[in-house]
């Protein structure tokens, strides 16, 4: 409960502070399609999977909100974030399929690869996707209604943060179900879950399409904020950004992927003004920082201080 | 906890001031100008230039007075920070009152991305080096402003050169980044010489991605291949490791290389003589026909920064002036006083301004008119310096307002190269 | 006389020149304790590994109730009710002593149900009845890490009674477990098998043991059964007692 | 197939470059266990440290030919400065830690040795071509080439056998040897098992300095060049089998073919062409060329 709380703080927090700083709802927004896709990461994490490929599910979030906007001509905000957590979580289904059949740094590469032919196709299908000029995103209209930019931005933060907990509580569930709980079984002994008779490759595969799905979305609100997408987003370093994320903020709650995600855009937009060139000895140091000292990331702080509240 | 707490009063922290708005009428403190470069990273050896000349110019201004007896305050930021970073600091800027005009950007991409938000949030934006044709095509952009020129004059320029040059030059290899900015200067640079000699053909075409350190495969495929003419529009580091490979590897003296912006790299390698190289635009301080202005920011950069101008640093310097010349317009049309934004994009609007290297006209679709000077390397060391060279006026190469650019491409003729000055007219 | 429950026939399997089975025949009959005995490295887990299609055979088929199951895997075999407890116990080492338990009764019992906690009333119970039966009640909070060998092997063994199996396969139950918890452990376990009506095979080296718990034993060596028989008969088989337990 | 002997020269000039980078990296694989994405680092600092030392004597007057032992020294340098230490302080700390654990350690390593570089060094390219001049061109089939590209052919498959050699003819390379074989009887057997990691682990430091500061003659040394050399580094290194040093060096091969095949005839395909060899070769060998599962004892 003490936990939910300090959640709710944060919350509180994430969506005050915007209102004082107008610019800063545009990174916060940032933060939200970011803290959705390390999600994704953190999901996979859990099962000892790390992938340094998920902007690829990131980017099909984005380009497919890309091209119903700029091809398609659907300019709607709810049919244009299903299609792109439907479309990254196809995605997810194929690649998923082959992916989890590997383990350790094999899995690791291969969503490498996967992702950088994603990127190479993003580039080179230039008709397609506009190549590295990328794609530009009409602002949508919002449950038929035509709104000003403004309000749009409003809407995508602060709708933004009310799917974040929806979603935050879904996957919250699920990762306390059985099929969530095995994830770590996996990392420590895969073979007794064998012999449990549980399908390890399925309990994987719908880890993975999940984790795509939440990319996707993550993806989709980031095209819908910055209005221009390009093949970057699947470029290999976003992908390690998102693991990075995840392991700042901590895989052990939902909340952990946003909280880092705060935490890394915050340390950016300030060391942009203050130390363009230690950007990432900040955050290097920091990545070391939290993994010598703080292994279950910053979310390990919470849980510290609700283990004493529950445990005196 | 503490350490969330850190970061969102980090956060927090990292707002600047909200500064008051001007009132209209009243001069401002200081005129607030964003100037998005690239300061890290591959890139920087291009963009560095560029920031340079933009301090230097800023120097000189203020030291003058400033714009109307305002000075002009900058803020630097880095472009290599991606994307979406750019976006961020393009909004905190005009979010937070500090600026009052954008000069941006670099980079192609980032135009494309900053512009719907330069309208979005009514920030002026003058972009000073990003020079893709798309960014005006399908797109009306109210607060943005190109005073330089687009792709397609420019390699079609390149092209007329050769036509007049090599006229018998029929294989064609190419060597292109692989990105927009590479593919679209292979298209326009293909169609325009197929336009000018029909027998043309392209032998081999490469797009190797930027950063890649080593070329010689390229360099073996080029050589393997036998052209006439190897045309690249590679830039900064790439242009750099691919010129000084080539040139140990012979590849300039089989054949007739054409690098668009080489005139970026005279002072960092010993280019041999007859390379046929431009500065996309006019931006070169140093042609026959130079300004004693041109010269005298030269030698200010030279003694400032150690070496001679690049033309990244000219179009800055030049887009710069464009601004000033924007705001004096301005405020002599309202009769002295400080002119208000809108006053300023209308100054902006079809605005002819005299610039260091030429004469710069901004058409009704917010596009430039810009001569393109072309000329080929001396073999001399020292001070950056052309011989052959050709200023094509930017009238003449530009696609009317409204025209499909690459159309207008391929309805050209022999005849259209064969009418323009020739190559060695500029001396 | 009843079809076997599980028929091993020519089963065949090496690594890398080392017969662990070399054309082994074998029934398990329903409902008997069956001890396999046998010097160390003669290939008695090879003989679980197989049964359970974590080792595939070279040569030979394996069936369960007249079922190929030569080639099916460890899940598969699983499923068609053959569970395992193992030489090194088998943990999740994230979770706790519990939570291994609940993981093991849920995997049949609306594992995939994923938006339902793990921990399910139901589930609990059933975990919490499994860690009563082999005497780790008071153990369920602490980390499946943190426990000695013997609650190890409990836990190992507790995870395996989970499934509910028809035939349950365990390697060298008692290693580990101290000698004052070995008879009552057993005692305990038999009478679970016992009333449920399982049958059991194990691979054991405690010699009283077999005597007390087998209906019948299986002497395996160098990859080959050499005797079969009640446990009075073969332990008292010299042949027997200079190979194998003299080895011992 | 006019392009046949100059695909080859290519393909085996561009393993050459790509093996130098692969190498160390399998090295200290195999004998650590640990993934090191900072050894994308060291390639950077040893192609830096050798166009500053280059540099120096060069423009003191040296003669031409003293940039070859340069080239190596620096390299020594590099690995005497970083390997010991940053074995000792953080990459200790990741023995037996999951992949996740390591790659994260070592990637944050990476991030600041990038922008101490870039506080070192600044943005600009430098470039130190003393060697590739001295050296002189070849005429091959009427491509001329570096006389150096085809040098460092040949150094690429000395290091081979060189490491061959160490690993299995000297004191130290079979203590290695051992301590990949079984850490825990090696240290049973009286081998400072802690003296191996370190010693391994510079050796690796010392192939990756060399890999960059044998590509600078050529290349020049810019930012970036650390990040491009890991991911190919790693990608290599999983298609040869992790750990396996022939494994990277048939690798590099078959990638460096991969690259030059493409672009001689589908240059849109060249970006791509690690991966796709990667895929292919993970689709069929799950562990790699050289590689296999390692079972978990039950």
């Amino acid at each position: 409960m003490l936990h939910f709380i300090i959640i709710l703080a944060l919350a509180a927090a994430f969506a005050a502070i915007p209102a004082f700083f107008p610019w800063l709802a545009f990174v916060f927004t940032l933060v939200l399609a970011k803290g959705f896709a390390a999600l994704g990461v953190a999901i996979l994490l859990r099962a000892g999977l790390i992938s340094i490929g998920h902007a690829l599910f990131y980017a099909v979030g984005a380009y497919t909100v890309g091209f119903l906007s700029s091809r398609a001509g659907v300019n709607l905000l709810i049919p244009q974030l299903v299609a792109a957590a439907v479309v990254s979580g196809l995605f997810g289904l194929v690649i998923g399929l082959f992916m989890v059949r590997y383990r350790g740094i094999f899995f690791a590469m291969l969503n490498l690869a996967v992702s950088m032919v994603g990127y190479t196709l993003l580039s080179k299908l230039y008709t397609l996707t506009g190549g590295t000029d990328g794609l530009s995103i009409a602002t949508p209209r919002v449950l038929g209604m035509t709104v000003g930019r403004e309000a749009f931005e409003a809407i995508l933060l602060y709708g933004g943060l009310g799917l974040a907990f929806v979603v935050g509580i879904v996957v919250h569930r699920y990762l306390k179900s059985p099929m969530g709980e095995a994830l770590p079984a996996v990392e420590s002994n895969e073979i007794r879950l064998e012999y449990l008779g549980i399908a390890v490759p399925r309990v994987l595969l719908f880890a993975y399409v999940g984790s795509a799905v939440l990319a996707g979305i993550g993806g989709a609100i980031h095209a819908l904020i910055v209005g221009h997408i390009t093949p970057d987003l699947a470029y290999w370093t976003t992908s390690g950004q998102l693991v990075l994320v995840a392991v700042l903020g901590g895989i052990g709650g939902v909340a952990g992927p946003f909280i880092g995600a705060t935490f890394l855009e915050s340390v950016r937009a300030a060391a942009v003004i203050y130390a363009p060139d230690a950007w990432n000895i900040i955050i290097g140091a920091g990545l070391l920082v939290v993994i010598f000292f703080l292994p279950r990331g910053l979310h390990g702080l919470i849980e510290r201080i609700t283990r004493k509240g529950e445990r005196p | 906890m503490k350490a969330i707490v850190a970061a969102l009063s980090l956060a927090m922290t990292a707002a600047p001031m909200l500064a008051p708005a001007a009132l209209a009428q009243d001069k401002p403190e200081q005129l607030g100008m964003g100037i998005f470069t690239f300061a890290s990273g591959p890139a920087a050896a291009y963009g560095m230039p560029g920031r340079n000349a933009a301090e230097l110019m800023i120097e000189q201004i203020n030291a003058d007075g400033g714009i109307g007896g305002v000075p002009v305050a900058p803020t630097y930021v880095d472009e290599a920070q991606g994307g979406e970073g750019v976006v961020s600091e393009f909004r905190r800027l005009a979010g937070d009152g500090s600026t009052d005009i954008m000069v941006a950007a670099l980079s192609s991409g980032n135009c494309m991305a900053l512009a719907p938000i330069a309208d979005q949030l009514e920030m002026p934006m003058v972009t000073w080096n990003c020079d893709t044709h798309q960014l005006f095509l399908n797109a009306e952009h109210p607060y943005v402003f190109r005073p330089n020129s687009s792709t397609v004059p420019e390699f079609v320029a390149y092209a007329a050169y050769a036509a007049q040059k090599a006229p018998d030059a029929t294989r064609i290899a190419i060597i292109n980044p692989d990105y927009a900015f590479g593919h679209d200067a292979a298209a326009i640079f293909t169609a325009a010489m197929k336009a000018f000699n029909p027998n043309a053909e392209v032998v081999v075409e490469l797009f190797p991605k930027l950063g890649t350190q080593s070329f010689n495969t390229e360099i073996s495929r080029i050589a393997a291949a036998r052209p006439d003419i190897i045309f690249s529009n590679m830039w900064g580091g790439d242009l750099e490791s691919f010129a000084r490979q080539a040139s140990a590897r012979g590849l300039f003296r089989s054949s007739q290389v054409i690098l668009a912006l080489g005139e970026s790299i005279l002072q960092r390698v010993e280019l041999p003589e007859g390379v046929i190289v431009g500065v996309l635009g006019d931006s070169f301080w140093n042609a026959p026909d130079a300004k004693q202005e041109a010269l005298d920011f030269a030698a200010a950069y030279n003694e400032k920064f150690g070496d001679y101008p690049v033309f990244p640093g000219m179009k800055m310097a030049n887009t710069i002036l464009v601004v000033k010349t924007a705001y004096e317009a301005a405020m002599e049309a309202n009769g002295g006083t400080w002119p208000t934004k809108d006053e300023v994009l209308a100054a902006l609007d079809g605005i002819t301004a005299e610039t260091l290297t030429g004469t710069v006209t901004v058409r009704e679709d917010h596009d430039g008119i810009v001569d393109q000077i072309v000329g080929m390397t001396t073999g001399g060391t020292g001070t950056p310096e052309l011989a052959e060279m050709v200023r094509y006026p930017g009238a003449a190469i530009t696609p009317p307002v409204g025209a499909d650019p690459i159309e207008w491409v391929s309805t050209l003729t022999p005849e259209f190269a064969a009418e323009l000055p020739a190559p060695g007219s500029l001396n | 006389m009843s079809a076997p429950l599980l028929s091993v026939r020519g089963v065949r399997v090496a690594f890398g020149g080392v017969k662990a089975a070399d054309g082994v025949d074998l029934d398990v009959n329903a409902g008997e304790f069956l001890a396999i005995i046998g010097p160390n490295g003669s290939g008695k887990t090879t003989f679980i590994n197989l049964a359970t299609g974590y080792v595939k055979p070279q040569a030979g088929t394996i069936r369960l109730e007249g079922r190929d199951i030569t080639s099916a895997r460890p899940r598969d075999v699983t499923k068609l009710g053959i569970a395992r407890a193992f030489q090194i116990p088998q943990l999740f080492t994230e979770h706790t002593v519990l939570e291994n338990l609940m993981l093991a009764v849920a995997a049949n019992q609306g594992f995939w149900r994923w938006q339902s906690p793990l921990g399910s009333p139901a589930v609990r119970e059933a975990a919490m009845d499994l860690l009563t039966t082999v005497g780790l009640a008071d153990m369920v909070g602490a980390s499946s890490n943190a426990l000695n060998e013997g609650a190890r092997k409990l836990t190992d063994i507790a995870l395996a009674l989970a499934l509910k199996p028809r035939l349950l396969l365990l390697d060298e139950p008692t290693a580990g477990v101290s000698t004052d918890e070995k008879f009552p452990l057993m005692d305990r376990l038999a009478a679970v098998l016992r009333e449920r009506g399982v049958t059991a095979v194990f691979v054991e080296h405690d010699m009283d043991l077999v005597r007390r718990y087998a209906d019948r034993v299986v002497v395996w060596n160098q990859g080959r059964v050499v005797a079969d028989g009640a446990p009075d008969a073969v332990l008292t088989d010299p042949a027997v007692l200079r190979d194998v337990v003299g080895v011992l | 197939m006019d392009f046949l002997l100059p695909m080859l020269v290519d393909g085996l000039a561009a393993s050459a470059l790509i093996f130098f980078i692969a190498v160390g990296l399998t090295l200290v694989f195999s004998v650590l266990r640990v993934l090191n994405v900072a050894h994308g680092s060291f390639y950077a600092v040893g192609a830096y440290v050798a166009v500053t030392i280059g540099g120096v004597v060069m423009s003191a007057g040296a003669p031409q030919w003293l940039s070859f032992p340069i080239l190596f020294l620096s390299a020594a340098l590099t690995a005497a400065l970083l390997g010991p230490v940053i074995e000792r302080t953080f990459i200790r700390f990741t023995y037996g830690k999951p992949e996740a654990v390591q790659i994260l350690v070592t990637f944050a390593l990476f991030l600041i040795f990038e922008d101490l570089q870039k506080l070192v060094f600044g943005v600009q390219a430098y470039y130190q071509d003393a060697a590739v001049n001295v050296l002189g061109i070849s005429d091959i089939g009427g491509i001329i080439y570096l006389n150096y590209q085809l040098l460092l052919i040949a150094l690429a498959a000395a290091v081979v056998v060189a490491l061959r050699v160490m690993l299995h003819h000297t004191r130290l390379g079979k203590m290695i040897v051992a301590v990949v074989a079984d850490p825990e009887v090696s240290a049973t057997l009286g081998i400072d098992t802690r003296r191996v990691y370190m010693a391994a682990f510079t050796i690796g430091v010392f192939l990756a300095a060399l890999g960059g500061a044998l590509a600078s003659p050529n290349s020049g040394v810019a930012p970036g060049l650390g990040a491009e050399a890991i991911v190919l580094g790693f990608a290599v290194a999983a298609i040869g089998g992790l750990g396996q040093i022939e494994g990277a060096a048939l690798a590099a091969v078959i990638v460096g073919i991969a690259r030059v095949l493409a672009i001689y005839y589908v240059p849109q395909l060249e970006p791509v062409a690690p991966y796709l060899v990667m895929l292919a070769v993970l689709l069929v060998r799950p562990y790699g060329l050289f590689g296999a599962a390692t079972q978990r004892k039950i």
